[in-house]
């Protein structure tokens, strides 16, 4: 059978979910549980195609396949709006569909309670589509229309209790942070445009010009492109500076976390680099500031995920420094190990916010210092987070490691430096993951606290994610480079490293003992460097000041050129108008104060002013 | 000529002298006399021109015959509006006559 | 030319109108003498009425006659009284216009004046006549003689008719102002013409003209004189400013139908004298020339702007509403200026008198009616001042929508007639490239509206104290109604009253006169 | 069927007759007037629609064109010169619809439409409301069709009487000051552009028509001859040149620029640009939300159309060479714009600040120069157009139940009013420019084409976008979010008449966000041509 059949109906894979928001902004509140069955029905619909034609491009080699269709055409120029199904793109449309698929059902138990539940389902269902649509995307532009809508599904999500001013608080930041990456990317593109031989935007006509006919494009401009591009990515991945939204965004429910702000939006990022990446290639010093921002993020990060107490921002900071980890991969040149990381980062981290949803769920509160012991209560919870928290610290022979090993190789042959901060991060993560883990569930239970397993909805997601993240690395070991090879057949192929399997490794378990040292044991006092340094905990604590920092240099300054335009508005600009006008009526009061009833006085004006209309006038000529 | 522009010179003379009464007179009867004082002036002007002018002809005296007459009127009706004005304020004062202003 | 001819009876057959006017004036005095007290002197009203509407039909005859085939000259003039006095289509025009006018005020105040305010209501309406018939003499006279005779029987009889309201202090205060700055004005226009005189040794404009042709570099100095002398003199009668003060006392002493007669009447009266005076004596080739003519030009042309300037921001304040209007009739006096001011700087500007007349009718509808509407409101709220016409939409819609309109042309907004004869003389003077007078016409135009549609304001968006509908008479209504929906036509459908005049118009045969 | 109708006629003229025919219906009738000025705005609308399906892009809308004249004044009487023997002065009755007027015509269709079913707001004077109210339609249904620079003028002069009036009488409460600020500052505009179009009508208005014994100087606005004219100096041939020195029938480049400025004045405090925006604020807030709707949504369009139509298609080389000016009071525009919305405590201040930056945006696409910017700047016109007129509906439908727009008073309506709030905040997201909705084509188009020519100056101005973000966020997010104070408990939502033009509105913005080339399309023709001419003009 022709083996692009499935391929040439990815465009449904989007439309499945886009049909189910249609339906439930139409339905609206009619449909309560039916609401949330539509959603989960269309994304599994969507979850199947995109087997399928994972099935169809993993039988053979299947050619890529492509589709367009004119947008807006303006004279010569066209603007085009088109998709393509390649193994990049396959391979995120299948974690994107499968996460997508379990955080429905999932949620089905999570947010039963909740009266707007079918506006939650809808706009989950709007999410995937839009990011579907930017998987499948063939151009940038069409690219950047959904990226915004994703966005904007996000804002709409995490501001989903809009009653919680948290709630809006954060939302509004979530919406205008990435803007600011935004506005890098839409710039990125503009130029881009203008550069482009025959203003082409989409990505196989890019690779192909950096590729074949180098030097089309200036160093300096490619590189004033690349950073633009990558300031878009960060903005969207949390990266650092513009990290600040992605923990509070937290305020979603749950499940969105698990999925937009774990799995899949916040990873769109990385995405956009490895779509573009022939730009970064062509730049050096684009390729090093991504290396050398991903791995600030990737430790800067996870310091702060130490000092923690809200179990979501815990995952929120570890997500950040673990696409810090993939930026890094980038700026060394690893795509392979990105994507890899990607891919498996997707399984786990979904996996840890939706157990730890299943544990918000149970008793009520965010906060890890008022847990503990829920071990036994909730096995199944407690197990498949253990193995998500394995996983994340890279204790092999869970998916984590060999990612994250991926990367660690590339990094160190590129750049030791930046080989032990990343080993150091991941010393970091195992530790903060230790503690997390070992405060909620090991210990004894919180008396009051009746928490009990949630319902098998909710834990049928967890045991599946627990067993991909369990062994979702193995499509891609030093042993055999599957993934890589069929991700980017010319790719390099990445060289075992027994050296860094060791040291990755140990770090994990490392991190682990200490934790458990710390925390069960209790053999470390759990405030011993709050004691010695309370200055520096408390910094990591306040996440080094970072938002109180923008405040002082961003917000106020533009509040207070607000005000002040806002006063020379009225003043200055409105001021000059009202005086016109009362210069205006003040002559008018003028000419009757002359008209003060004197007959004579009449007859004096008149006679003086044509006098001078004489002199002014004949004067000229005699003098 | 020297006869011309000495007559001119008078007539110049009492027109200032007539505008000047108009201007600061405060009894209404001698403002209207100054009036009369200027279209004097006029008249004045028009007899010397017909009489030295550079083409002397008589269309001038009959002008002047002309001016005399409406001047004669218009003092008529101004010194019929004057005994109207006084009747109401029994006063000729000029300053007084501003009930219109503004 | 000295020897002087008689008065044939075709020339009584041509000077038909002001025989006429003459006659029912006289027939009216002694027939305001004879009637018994008891008789509503309305009567004499409607005589005034007929005799205005008489002469009328005449010069509409004679412009027949004199344009028609079968006369002399194919000129289309008709030179009488030793070329002292000419019929010519400029002089008809006017003087059809002045009649019409005359016969709607007259029309319009049948009913409006109260007894007690205008004790000798017969006077009122036969003086009209006299007053009519010196505007016409101006209108059509060639010789200074005549129409200085013209202009001081309508100064004369109008002091008079200011005077009417016998009882009220104001009114004879009004009178009396209006005749001292009318005698200074007469005497200095007098004087200045004593010197065009002496220059050229002729009263008549015609012969003035050729003779200045030759003659005009020897004594600038004197023309200097004798020009400005005029100017200031004429400048009183329009009302220009800064020669505008009396104005506002005047209309507001005068009975409201006479303040729109001195308006519209007077003042178009002025103006024709001033046309035909700067015209004869200007007309290029032949006439004056060079420095002179352009200072005087340049001087027309400033004060033409000073007065419109002046009356827009002065009428900006003001409260009493004929004080207002009588402002905005110093800044349509300064708009009246402007063509005489483009005179002929550019060989193209042919049409400055179309533009003038069309102007000069619009004006007077809108005055007119503004008048009119005027004399009814204040009849009602016992007052002449804003606050009057508050609220008058929801007592008597149709008059503020009539009122809307005539004030829409008095800002000069579209479609009416006020915006077409604005748009005229704003193309005549950019055609002319006089762009800052032009601008400076815009922007007076512009801030009238705050003036005209602060009215507009009381009438639509305040409520009044009274609330009883308001007391319409009929010729009132009647008058109203007219003159709003002439203002529409003109504006709607220009074109036959333009077409029109220009058929019969010709600069160089009607306005400036080639004798001898 | 229809194409031997006078279409152009009958949609300039519809509204007018219905504004008459509701001043004959009985004041107390509210429904009959209500109906029937409905009737009366939904006719035009149709036959714009009809123009919309009838216009071919490739043709243009030649076919429709009427032209006769209206008036001819002759200027003189006798030959004074030895080869003229006529002047006159000649007005036409032209209409004529291209690519660039029909997008702004659909829009007025609709934005009128809808805000003559917002006008259920109005509560009192319904007659003299929807009689104004048509009347108004006429005058800015005649500014996009008439190619007659004084019958241009009339139009716009018209649109101002009423206007006066519907701000004056139903606004709030500093309605009469808004109003005769309106008033005056428009006035001002368009004194300065009757003096340009004199200008231009009395120096090249001219064409010479061979007549009996010689040649007929016809002066007059007819925008077809003043523009060949203009274009190509050739046309002075027909005139001996003497002749035209004579009658100063000749454009020096002085003369030129001072045209050029005065139509950049008169309609830049339309648009309005930087400087000249105050009057604008206070017509947002003190008028009420229909009449904004019209005020907002189109008017402000006619200052796009007259600086497209007659400062650029007549004048190019100007406007190129003052593309850098104009750039940047565009970019002024937006950040200007955007800062102050910013930072409003007033809901409909804030869209009034949003509108001069949006309109900034326009300006970019303008002075572009370029196909795709001034596409944009048309598209950028219409969707903000219907953007502002939801979002103003909105505002009307959210006063009439809260009786403020104080941001500080508001909040939570997202609990009681959820649909008004679910269509306020796609109205939000819409002008902010999200894309998927119209906002963003416009915006992108423009931003590509001014990017062309200068890469700062626009990079600059992109900035918008995010103060655009943070804006719209502050203050939607103020109204609908939060805890909801319990005055506003039990609030009704929207009613089916509410609705209808809110989800009319939404769709189109839409659709137009979602397929573009339904519009971009019809403006090809409109500009490619003309285009080309001004590059030949400017040699290249």
């Amino acid at each position: 059978m022709d083996n692009t059949f499935f391929a040439e109906y990815a465009w449904l894979v989007p439309l499945f979910p886009f049909i189910a928001f249609a339906v439930l902004t139409a339905m609206g509140k009619g449909l309560k549980k039916t609401g949330a069955w539509i959603g989960t029905i269309a994304s599994f619909l969507s979850l199947v195609l995109s087997l399928c034609i994972a099935g169809e491009r993993l039988s053979g080699n299947a050619p890529d396949y492509g589709n367009q269709m004119d947008w807006i055409t303006i004279g010569k120029l066209k603007l085009v709006a088109g998709f393509e199904v390649t193994n990049l793109s396959t391979l995120m449309l299948v974690v994107v569909t499968l996460v997508a698929f379990l955080v429905n059902l999932y949620s089905q138990g999570y947010m039963k309670k909740d009266e707007r539940i079918s506006t939650f389902f809808a706009y989950v269902a709007l999410f995937t589509s839009s990011m579907l649509g930017l998987v499948l995307s063939d151009n940038l532009l069409t690219f950047y229309i959904f990226w915004e809508l994703v966005g904007v599904c996000s804002f709409l999500l995490v501001g989903f209790w809009y009653q919680k001013p948290e709630a809006k608080a954060a939302a509004k930041k979530a919406f205008i942070v990435t803007r600011i990456g935004d506005l890098g990317l839409l710039i990125g593109l503009l130029l881009l445009f203008w550069y482009m031989p025959g203003h082409a935007l989409d990505f196989t006509t890019l690779h192909n010009v950096y590729d074949t006919q180098s030097g089309a494009i200036s160093t300096g401009i490619t590189t004033l492109i690349a950073l633009l591009i990558f300031v878009g990515a960060v903005g969207k991945s949390g990266q650092f500076p513009l990290h600040v939204w992605l923990p509070d965004a937290m305020e979603g429910p749950t499940p969105i976390s698990a999925l937009i702000h774990a799995a899949t939006m916040v990873a769109a990022g990385v995405f956009l680099v490895v779509r573009t990446f022939d730009i970064f290639e062509a730049s050096q010093v684009a390729m090093n500031t991504v290396a050398i921002v991903g791995a600030f993020t990737a430790i800067f990060a996870a310091t702060i995920g130490l000092a923690q107490n809200d179990i979501k921002r815990i995952l929120a900071y570890s997500t950040v420094s673990q696409l810090g980890y993939m930026m890094l991969a980038l700026g060394v040149g690893s795509v392979t190990g990105a994507m890899f990381h990607l891919f498996t980062h997707a399984f786990f981290k979904a996996l840890l916010f939706l157990g730890a949803g299943s544990v918000i769920h149970s008793v009520h509160t965010q906060d890890i210092r008022e847990m503990g012991g829920l071990g036994r209560k909730m096995k199944i919870t407690a197990w498949t987070f253990g193995l998500g928290s394995l996983a994340l610290s890279g204790i092999p022979p869970f998916s984590g490691f060999w990612s994250k090993d991926a990367i660690l190789t590339a990094a160190l042959d590129k750049q030791p430096i930046l080989f032990v901060v990343a080993v150091i991060a991941a010393f970091f993560t195992a530790l903060y993951m230790a503690r997390l883990f070992f405060l909620v569930f090991a210990g004894k239970p919180r008396e009051g606290q009746h928490a009990k397993e949630s319902s098998s909805v909710m834990t049928i997601p967890l045991i599946v994610l627990a067993v991909l993240a369990t062994v979702s690395g193995f499509v891609e070991t030093p042993f055999n480079g599957w993934l890589g090879h069929w991700l980017f057949p010319e790719g390099a192929e990445h060289d075992a490293s027994g050296l860094v399997m060791v040291v990755s490794a140990a770090v994990g378990l490392l991190g682990l003992y200490i934790g458990w040292l710390t925390f069960v044991k209790g053999t470390i006092r759990r405030n011993a460097i709050s004691d010695r340094a309370p200055g520096l905990v408390t910094l990591v604590a306040r996440k080094y000041y970072i938002d109180e920092l923008y405040h002082v240099l961003f917000v106020r300054p533009l509040q207070g050129l607000g005000k002040v335009l806002d006063l020379f508005d009225d003043y200055v600009i409105d001021g000059v108008v009202r005086l016109t006008g009362h210069g205006a009526s003040a002559l008018g009061r003028l000419n009757s104060r002359l008209q003060g009833g004197q007959v004579q006085t009449y007859a004096l004006t008149a006679l003086i002013s044509i006098v001078i209309l004489v002199v002014a006038i004949a004067g000229r000529r005699f003098w | 000529m020297s006869m011309l522009s000495s007559y001119l010179t008078l007539a110049a003379v009492l027109f200032c002298i007539g505008l000047y009464g108009v201007l600061t007179k405060r009894n209404a009867i001698i403002v209207l006399l100054s009036i009369e004082l200027m279209l004097n002036a006029v008249n004045l002007n028009l007899i010397a021109f017909s009489k030295y002018g550079v083409q002397p002809s008589l269309a001038g005296q009959i002008f002047s015959l002309f001016t005399i007459s409406v001047a004669a009127a218009e003092a008529a009706v101004g010194i019929a509006v004057l005994i109207v004005l006084y009747r109401g304020r029994a006063s000729v004062n000029v300053d007084e006559f501003d009930e219109l202003r503004g | 030319m000295d020897a002087f001819q008689t008065l044939t009876w075709e020339d009584a057959w041509y000077l038909a109108p002001e025989i006429v006017l003459s006659c029912f004036t006289i027939l009216l005095i002694a027939l305001d003498l004879l009637l018994p007290k008891r008789v509503n002197r309305n009567v004499i009203g409607w005589l005034t009425l007929a005799g205005l509407l008489v002469a009328g039909a005449f010069v509409v005859i004679l412009m027949t006659a004199v344009n028609g085939p079968e006369t002399d000259s194919a000129s289309g003039t008709r030179v009488l009284l030793g070329g002292s006095y000419q019929l010519d289509d400029f002089g008809n025009l006017l003087k059809l216009a002045f009649l019409g006018a005359s016969a709607f005020i007259v029309f319009s105040s049948l009913g409006t004046v109260r007894d007690e305010d205008v004790p000798i209501k017969g006077e009122l309406y036969y003086l009209v006549l006299p007053a009519v018939l010196g505007a016409m003499v101006m209108a059509s006279s060639a010789d200074l003689i005549t129409l200085f005779i013209g202009l001081e029987l309508l100064s004369i009889t109008s002091y008079i008719l200011v005077a009417a309201r016998k009882s009220s202090r104001i009114s004879s205060e009004a009178a009396f102002k209006y005749v001292v700055t009318g005698g200074v004005a007469s005497a200095f226009v007098l004087y200045g013409m004593s010197f065009l005189y002496g220059i050229t040794g002729t009263t008549n404009v015609s012969l003035m003209r050729s003779v200045l042709a030759s003659t005009s570099d020897q004594f600038e100095a004197l023309l200097y004189v004798s020009f400005f002398l005029m100017i200031a003199g004429f400048a009183v009668k329009l009302a220009l400013a800064p020669f505008h003060a009396w104005a506002s006392d005047v209309y507001q002493g005068a009975p409201t139908p006479v303040a729109a007669f001195l308006a519209v009447v007077a003042k178009g009266a002025a103006f024709a004298m001033v046309y035909r005076i700067f015209a004869n004596t200007f007309t290029s080739g032949g006439g004056l020339d060079g420095a002179v003519r352009e200072d005087i030009l340049l001087a027309l042309s400033v004060l033409a702007a000073a007065a419109m300037i002046v009356g827009t921001v002065g009428a900006l304040r003001q409260r009493n509403v004929k004080r207002l209007l009588a402002l905005s009739g110093v800044a349509n006096a300064g708009i009246l200026l402007i063509p005489l001011s483009t005179l002929f700087a550019n060989p193209m500007h042919e049409s400055l008198v179309s533009e003038f007349i069309y102007f000069l009718v619009a004006y007077a509808f809108m005055n007119i009616g503004a008048f009119t509407v005027l004399t009814i409101v204040s009849r009602d709220s016992g007052n002449e001042s804003l606050s009057g016409f508050s609220g008058l939409y929801h007592r008597a819609p149709w008059t503020a929508i009539a009122m809307t309109v005539l004030l829409c042309s008095l800002a000069g907004l579209p479609v009416t007639g006020g915006f077409f004869g604005k748009l005229f003389i704003l193309f005549g003077t950019v055609q002319v490239h006089k762009y800052w007078l032009a601008a400076i016409l815009l922007v007076t135009t512009v801030i009238s509206y705050a003036v005209y549609f602060g009215l507009i304001r009381q009438m639509y968006m305040r409520s009044g104290s009274l609330d009883s509908g308001l007391r319409m008479t009929v010729p009132a209504a009647i008058v109203i109604g007219l003159c709003t929906l002439a203002t529409l036509a003109l504006g709607f459908l220009p074109m036959p009253i333009l077409g029109w005049i220009n058929d019969i118009f010709s600069v160089p045969v009607d306005l400036v006169m080639f004798q001898g | 069927m229809l194409d031997d109708l006078p279409v152009l006629s009958l949609i300039v003229l519809a509204p007018l007759l219905g504004a008459l025919i509701v001043l004959a219906l009985p004041s107390a009738r509210s429904n009959w007037l209500r109906i029937t000025a409905i009737i009366f705005t939904l006719i035009p609308f149709i036959l714009t629609l009809w123009l919309f399906a009838d216009y071919q892009p490739a043709v243009g809308g030649g076919a429709y064109t009427e032209h006769s004249t209206w008036l001819s004044i002759p200027l003189n009487q006798e030959q004074f010169n030895a080869s003229v023997t006529s002047l006159k002065l000649v007005f036409d009755y032209h209409l004529a619809v291209d690519g660039i007027s029909l997008p702004l015509l659909l829009l007025t269709g609709v934005v009128s439409t809808m805000s003559a079913l917002a006008s259920v707001h109005i509560r009192k004077r319904w007659k003299t409301y929807y009689s104004l109210f048509l009347l108004l339609l006429t005058g800015i249904y005649g500014v996009f069709l008439a190619r007659d620079l004084v019958l241009f003028f009339i139009f716009f002069e018209v649109t101002l009487i009423p206007m006066f009036f519907l701000i004056g009488i139903w606004g709030y409460y500093g309605r009469e000051k808004a109003a005769t600020r309106f008033l005056i500052y428009n006035g001002l505009g368009s004194a300065a552009m009757l003096l340009s179009f004199l200008i231009l009508i009395a120096t090249l208005g001219f064409s010479a028509v061979e007549g009996a014994g010689g040649v007929n100087l016809l002066f007059g606005g007819n925008y077809d001859t003043i523009l060949s004219n203009l274009s190509n100096p050739a046309a002075y041939a027909n005139v001996d040149n003497d002749l035209t020195h004579q009658f100063g029938l000749y454009l020096n480049d002085q003369t030129k620029w001072t045209a050029f400025v005065l139509l950049l004045i008169a309609f830049g405090i339309k648009v309005p640009i930087f400087p000249f925006h105050t009057w604008m604020l206070r017509v947002h807030t003190e008028a009420p939300p229909p009449v904004v709707m019209i005020h907002s949504g189109i008017l402000l369009k006619m200052g796009v159309y007259g600086l497209i139509r007659f400062a650029m298609f007549l004048f190019p080389e100007q406007l190129h060479a003052w593309t850098g000016v104009i750039a940047v009071l565009g970019v002024i525009n937006i950040l200007y714009g955007a800062i102050l919305a910013c930072v409003q405590t007033e809901f409909k201040l804030v869209l009034a600040y949003s509108s001069i930056s949006h309109m900034g945006i326009v300006l970019l696409g303008i002075a572009s120069l370029e196909e795709v910017g001034l596409q944009g700047a048309i598209y950028q016109s219409v969707s903000h157009g219907l953007i502002s007129a939801l979002l103003f509906l909105i505002v009307g439908s959210i006063y009439e139940r809260t009786n403020t727009t104080q941001l500080s008073e508001l909040g939570g309506l997202a609990r009681s009013v959820p649909f008004i709030s679910g269509v306020l905040l796609l109205g939000g997201l819409a002008s902010l420019g999200l894309p998927g909705l119209s906002g963003f084509v416009g915006e992108f188009l423009s931003f590509l084409g001014m990017f062309g020519s200068m890469k700062i100056v626009t990079a600059i101005g992109v900035l918008g976008i995010l103060f655009a973000a943070v804006y719209v966020l502050r203050s939607i997010l103020n109204i609908t979010y939060g805890s909801l104070p319990e005055q506003y408990v039990g609030m009704k939502d929207a009613r089916f008449i509410e609705a209808l033009p809110m989800i009319t509105l939404a769709a189109l913005i839409i659709l137009l966000g979602v397929y573009p080339s339904i519009l971009t399309d019809l403006m090809q023709h409109g500009f490619s041509g003309f285009l080309e001419q001004i590059h030949t003009r400017m040699g290249g």
